[in-house]
């Protein structure tokens, strides 16, 4: 088989081409959004009565809502459901121009159906969703370089810990499951394509509509509630928190989309052969975190509609003095909240045991106890959330059986150590830069979870809640662990995705400013909660001044870390050396394709008779799969005698 | 090499648009035409008990923060016209170690505290005000609170004032770990009832002027604000009280 | 590799067989109705947190609030709870049974076009019954004795009708294609979309009988 | 692939873990790992106990040392597995990295898919930690929920941005049999303790949530609106410290705090008799330092 991708350059599309819809781009979108966001400000500023309460707060949310839905309309997310609705369903035609045939990289810029266009966006919108939540970092340790800094405003030191908050959160619940999800999964079971593909163009340019409310907050005043928008505070807050409920509703219906895509896709398109139990881990986990992300949303959408009914229309389900509760705010949110950290552990963990397994060129140690370790963490994330809640007040005689279930979750977590160890022990352990951020994650994640366990412990929580020490512990889980191991995962697949090699000495240089610049960040905000320190101070006493210089510090050699990972990434996608299609010999679908992957993924059907694990074994079980259709019945029946 | 200078050219780029961006927050704060309003000496005296250098600083606070002050300085021209704000600053220096006399002329209307307990006078040399009001306001709170008796006029020195009829407070905060540090809450007496737009905020309005002193400790930037809830929302502490520069600030020991 | 046989896999890949569709696209229906289902219990047991907190039996308090100025408690009406108990029931009960009634026409158009008839009118009716479903809705909504700021009762009760009145347009626009498709006899062979219609329009039913019935009973 | 990982011998644990090795230098492994593990959860185990009563300020209240005994025991408790953790990847780091080229694959590694005694071990030790530390959480918590017959009680309110303390009228028996008397209703910007007497906080809010969080007390409730919380403690140790806010209250909660002090009940008595005047107790006791 040769490396052609005949479809993208020579295809030609029937005569319908030049239809209105395929007119339809980023630009459209943007355009279309931006009129009709005015039309509905226009509109709200001259109906809705200048009613001191809330009047700024409709009006931001009509403006919004129009943006949104103006975008959307725009990019082409209504299109399938117009035409199904008038019978006029899409031809092969259509399809093959959806998919991006002929447009070159235009079809970046649209509302493009191949599952490997929409996992590239997703990295590009990773990246530029990091590099937005990572300046907003570098706000807020360079306004705690010093004690009694007024370098910002406490308004705008609270609006940029709010929306740090809130970007990293959206950045890293669709860090593996947007790109890699997308763009390895499908082709890692066999499949052409996802299931749904214009569901799949849906979750991202959704995600996209999203992003500006978010960044729109900051000219209307703020978030000042943080990005857990502990209500009543949030029902206080100005119009801004409009704009933040929007991003999260709009977010909500992506979340939904790509983890209904994720598990159909698994569920349906699977290649000949490919059972359950063949299939990639990175599989499962992607299957487990878009299922635990369904069970997560509905309560984000639930908290942030109440949260708007109560800011725009004067309910009262958070407001005391009208007989709401804010605890009804902190279930609601944290039985979303919870089960959502674990949306974001769970696919960068299973692309790591794929990191582990082909650089130790052995199988994942105990892969159906990886599976059910991975599957009783999600299982039991659900059950926990009250551990945020421990000094709250709420419910003080829940607190053993909620401690009991947030301890019980070190089990699986073990199990998952268990298995990265057990797949190292004894490995070949091939060094390259995925395996640096592999050992990193081992590390941090450790700590990470350690120090979890100290926060699980009531009369221990009753110290640390609420202050730096858990900062730096959900830094050490989230930033440490899920985004190292997902940087792991993107060095891995960088040569399929972009078809050239990573430059790795670049990447190394990356690696060790992350290494040591992390450490020295979130040890000292680590000290900083042992002493007493609060979180989300915009100023603390002087007591706290060397720990926090020092964090600062750590933190802007993090940043420049990541700063310089990312040029290796852009100029070795520019200019690298071309990838062969398997650089790393490994032994999933994804490597066993051209590179760059062709439209439908496959020129020839792959057929699956083991699992991707057989490293070092013999004959037939080294062989994950074979193409075609002649020579697999001969190498199965050969492996059944 | 080349390789070397892509890496750092990087981070280089990155830097400034982070400074860029910063910059731009950093511009976000509100800040008042005057700048931070610096204490004017009047020499040494013991009006704070023992002799020392004696500052003054005079401050206003208006129903509205459009119009200009008295002495032509803008209130408040960056923000939202129809919330109260402190002028002409919101930002206050001092020497650490004076006495410090702050009078406060307080035009805007008022009501109840969400807390009786600023109503009283706390940090204050001698634990008290001096309020002159500039002609009849009030006699009586509302409601369930009818029963406290609220002069008609304010003449004299106070250590509290009826919780049903505040106007503002001005309330400090000490820093931990600063010493001496102190506490300081003046609560200011509303100043009549009219629902009159007070553009121009000239002393034709209705109006309490409240004198007090108190020796400012060791430096540090002080955060005040005002404890009554003069904005919309959960327990009126939105809007105008969730914005920086309005009813809140530093006042700077230097 | 010749342009052709590209095209024609990936034709392969897309224009799945009715079947392979129906499959898919019932996983994901089901996936849907379970995350809708969550949100369905969570709004639902939103509704018993602040019963059980219960001040005031879930009304606003008569007298002002002078933290905030958004409730005047001027003109709480006397013995709301027992004027709310009569009015909104019979309303209730007909937004129920109208929402019900669209799943069931969908149904049974569904069942017509199984023996080969057309599902057209009967998609015809359920289109108009969701019409006057959303319209019953909407007039509830106006002619309730309360409004959004009188507590939490009135809270839930306003919630729970917008989410209905979510559930009933979703509702109507999948009828309205089904119907059009229907229409234009694109159902003549594979009635699988006419399934998927009927589950939704059902479930959408369901929910509605269940946030009425928790609204209504437990006032 | 090499042949030897097909001479699978099954008679030992060992060769479990390790098919295809030679004896010696398996054991050579398990002993290189064993040495890294040990010398790792020593250092943790050093850790826990020598650093974490340096990190963590001195508590005046047998909760807030219930908080540093928790950090320390359980830091023990985990530096085994995490050290172990370390140990198998610094390990394959030292040992068995693939040295020379790394442009090519080195040759694949033994087929190991799972062990299950390894499995069982592991599942069966985190049960037994997980127990522990449950165990271990539950008394700790059960101890701290008794409450004492007579304490003082104390009021505590949160607003945007500043906490105030309300002393109603109250008589507390003292241990010894003297009297503790708060003749009238008090209302304070600072938060004075007698030492060894129990003490009960009623906290409430004003408008959002805010965390009541007497540092060095080890204790911390949320200040709810509309709610009442309680929590207790008998400070015993005198000592100043910081009252804070722990949870983001809005615009100013960096500066929502109050100073501290647990005092003798002899001064707590004459300070309240006084009316509560003068800015601050004057306390013979060194800041955050001194037993009683």
């Amino acid at each position: 088989m040769t490396a052609t991708q005949p479809l993208l350059e020579d295809t030609v599309l029937g005569p319908k081409a030049g239809r209105l819809y395929r007119r339809q781009s980023f630009a459209t979108g943007l355009g279309l959004g931006i009129l009709l966001g005015a039309i509905g400000w226009f509109i709200a500023q001259n109906t809705i009565q200048s009613n001191e309460n809330f009047g700024s707060d409709m009006t931001v949310a009509v403006t919004m809502a129009g943006w949104v839905i103006g975008f959307n309309i725009g990019i082409g997310t209504f299109n399938a459901v117009i035409r199904w609705m008038l019978g006029h369903d899409q031809d092969k035609d259509d399809e093959l121009y959806a998919a991006g045939v002929g447009q070159g990289k235009a079809r970046y810029w649209k509302y493009c159906t191949d599952h490997k266009v929409v996992g590239t966006q997703y990295l590009i919108l990773v990246f530029i969703l990091f590099f937005v939540g990572g300046t907003l970092a570098m706000m807020i340790r360079t306004q705690l370089l010093t004690p009694n800094s007024t370098f910002l405003s406490p308004q705008t030191y609270n609006a940029i810990v709010s929306i740090h908050g809130m970007c990293m959160i959206i950045a890293t619940i669709i860090m593996v499951s947007g790109p890699f999800a997308n763009f390895i999964m499908p082709i890692m079971i066999g499949a052409k394509d996802m299931a749904f593909p214009r569901l799949n163009a849906m979750s991202f340019w959704v995600v996209v509509s999203a992003v500006p409310p978010l960044l729109a907050t900051f000219f209307v005043g703020g978030v000042n509630a943080g990005w857990t928008t502990y209500a009543p505070l949030s029902v206080q807050d100005g119009p801004a928190m409009i704009c933040f409920a929007i991003t999260i509703i709009t977010f909500v219906v992506s979340v939904t989309v790509a983890g209904i895509n994720t598990i159909v896709t698994v569920l349906t398109m699977r290649a000949e052969g490919m059972t359950f139990a063949r299939m990639p881990i990175f599989v499962w986990a992607s299957v487990i975190g878009g299922g635990l992300g369904l069970y997560a949303m509905p309560a984000f959408l639930l908290a942030m509609t109440m949260m708007v009914a109560d800011k725009a229309t004067g309910t009262s389900f958070f407001v005391a003095d009208q007989g709401g509760s804010g605890w009804l705010w902190e279930n609601v949110f944290w039985i979303m909240g919870h089960p959502e950290v674990y949306v974001i552990l769970i696919p960068p963990v299973g692309a790591l045991l794929e990191v582990m397994s082909t650089f130790s060129r052995k199988p994942v140690f105990a892969y159906k106890l990886a599976i059910g370790a991975m599957t009783g963490v999600a299982g039991l994330s659900i059950m926990v959330w009250a551990h945020h809640m421990f000094t709250t007040g709420w419910a003080p005689d829940l607190a053993g059986p909620f401690m009991l279930t947030t301890e019980l979750i070190s089990i699986p977590t073990g199990i998952i150590f268990l298995c990265a160890i057990g797949t190292l022990w004894r490995g070949s352990n091939w060094v390259r830069l995925p395996m640096y951020f592999g050992f990193l994650f081992l590390w941090n994640f450790i700590i990470g979870g350690v120090t979890g366990i100290y926060l699980s412990d009531v009369p221990a929580d009753n110290y640390f809640h609420g202050n730096m020490f858990v900062t730096a512990h959900f830094h050490y889980t989230l930033l440490g662990g899920a985004m190292i191991a997902a940087t792991a995962g993107l060095c891995y697949w960088f040569p399929k995705v972009t078809g050239r090699m990573l430059d790795e000495k670049i990447g190394k240089w990356a690696f060790w400013m992350i290494a040591i610049g992390f450490q020295v960040t979130y040890l000292a905000q680590f000290y900083e909660g042992f002493k007493g320190m609060p979180r989300r101070v915009a100023n603390y006493d002087p007591l706290f001044a060397p720990e926090n210089l020092i964090s600062s510090l750590g933190a802007f050699l993090l940043m420049a870390g990541w700063v310089v990972l990312l040029y290796a990434l852009v100029s070795s996608w520019r200019h690298g050396e071309i990838a062969p299609a398997n650089p790393w010999s490994a032994k999933s679908l994804e490597w066993h394709t051209e590179t760059p992957v062709p439209l439908e993924n496959f020129l020839q059907d792959p057929k699956v008779i083991n699992d991707p694990y057989g490293y070092g074994a013999s004959g037939a079980e080294q062989v994950h799969a074979v193409f075609g259709h002649h020579s697999h019945h001969t190498i199965e029946e050969g492996v059944k005698q | 090499m080349r390789k070397l200078i892509g890496a750092s050219g990087s981070v280089l780029l990155a830097a400034l648009v982070v400074g860029a961006i910063g910059m731009g927050f950093k511009a976000q704060a509100y800040e008042s035409p005057i700048g931070t309003l610096k204490a004017t000496p009047v020499g040494t005296d013991t009006t704070c008990g023992a002799a020392m250098h004696h500052v003054k600083l005079d401050l206003s606070t208006y129903p509205d923060s459009s119009g200009v002050d008295s002495a032509g300085h803008p209130v408040h021209p960056s923000g939202n016209p129809d919330w109260p704000a402190y002028g002409p600053s919101n930002n206050y220096s001092v020497p650490t170690g004076s006495c410090v006399t702050m009078t406060v002329t307080q035009y805007d209307s008022g009501g109840n505290l969400n807390n009786p307990y600023f109503g009283t006078v706390l940090g204050t040399v001698g634990g008290k005000i001096h309020v002159v009001s500039s002609g009849t306001n009030i006699s009586q709170c509302g409601g369930s609170d009818a029963a406290t008796e609220v002069p008609a006029t304010f003449n004299g020195d106070y250590k509290a004032i009826p919780a049903c009829a505040i106007g503002h407070t001005f309330t400090m905060r000490p820093l931990p770990g600063v010493s001496p540090g102190f506490f300081l809450n003046v609560p200011l007496p509303l100043a009549g009832n009219y629902a009159g737009d007070n553009v121009g905020n000239t002393n034709d309005f209705p109006h309490q002027t409240v004198t007090f002193s108190f020796v400012a400790g060791a430096k540090g930037a002080y955060s005040w604000n005002c404890e009554y809830p003069c904005g919309h929302g959960v327990a009126s502490f939105g809007a105008v009280m969730g914005a920086y520069g309005y009813m809140s600030g530093y006042l700077h020991v230097v | 590799m010749t342009t052709t046989h590209d095209t024609a896999t990936h034709e392969g890949g897309h224009h799945d067989t009715p079947e392979q569709r129906d499959k898919k696209e019932l996983s994901a229906l089901i996936l849907l109705i379970a995350g809708d289902g969550l949100f369905l219990v969570l709004e639902i047991l939103t509704w018993f947190y602040l019963r059980a907190l219960n001040p005031n039996h879930g009304w606003r308090f008569s007298t002002a609030s002078p933290t905030n100025p958004a409730t005047s408690g001027s003109n709480n009406p006397h013995d709301i709870t027992a004027e709310v108990a009569k009015a909104p029931v019979s309303w209730s009960l007909l937004v129920i049974l109208a929402t019900l009634a669209v799943g069931g026409l969908v149904w049974f158009g569904e069942m017509r076009s199984r023996k080969g008839e057309s599902p057209v009118p009967a998609l015809g009716l359920a289109l108009l019954t969701g019409l006057v479903a959303i319209g019953l809705q909407v007039y509830q909504f106006q002619t309730l004795p309360f409004q959004t700021t009188d507590g939490t009762y009135a809270s839930c009760f306003e919630f729970f009708m917008a989410s209905n009145l979510a559930h009933q347009f979703l509702a109507l626009i999948v009828v309205l294609g089904v119907w059009n498709r229907g229409r234009k006899n694109l159902y003549a062979r594979n009635w699988y979309q006419l399934r998927l219609a009927r589950i939704w329009t059902m479930w959408v039913g369901i929910s509605a009988l269940l946030l009425g019935a928790v609204s209504i009973l437990f006032v | 692939m090499s042949s030897d990982h097909q001479e699978v011998s099954n008679d030992s644990v060992l060769d479990d873990l390790a098919p295809g090795l030679d004896r010696s230098l398996h054991r050579q492994y398990i002993r290189g790992i064993f040495v890294l593990w040990f010398i790792m959860t020593v250092l943790g185990v050093l850790a826990g106990l020598y650093l974490t009563p340096i990190l963590m300020p001195h508590m005046n209240s047998p909760e807030g040392r219930a908080a540093v005994k928790t950090v320390i025991v359980f830091t023990v408790a985990a530096a085994p597995v995490a050290a172990l953790v370390c140990a198998v990847a610094l390990y394959s780091l030292l040992h068995t990295r693939h040295r020379g080229s790394l442009d090519h694959p080195p040759a694949d590694g033994p087929p190991l898919r799972g062990n299950a005694l390894a499995s069982g071990v592991w599942l069966i030790t985190s049960t037994l930690l997980v127990v522990f530390l449950l165990f271990w959480g539950l008394t700790e918590w059960s101890a701290q929920q008794v409450v004492h017959a007579d304490s003082l009680t104390i009021n505590v309110i949160g607003q945007q941005w500043i906490w105030d303390y309300n002393l109603p009228a109250q008589t507390v028996r003292l241990p010894g049999g003297r009297e503790l008397k708060i003749p009238k209703e008090l209302a304070l910007s600072k938060l004075n303790l007698p030492v060894d007497v129990p003490v009960t906080f009623n906290v409430t809010s004003k408008d959002v949530t805010h965390g009541f969080w007497p540092v060095n007390l080890g204790i911390q409730v949320d200040a709810n609106p509309g709610q009442r919380t309680v929590i207790r403690t008998v400070p015993d140790r005198l000592g100043k410290f910081v009252v804070r806010c722990s949870q983001l209250c809005g615009l100013n909660h960096a500066y929502m705090y109050t100073q501290a002090q647990v005092v003798p009940d002899q001064d707590f008595q004459a300070w309240v008799q006084g009316g509560a005047r003068g800015p601050i107790l004057a306390v013979a006791s060194s800041q955050n330092g001194s037993t009683k």
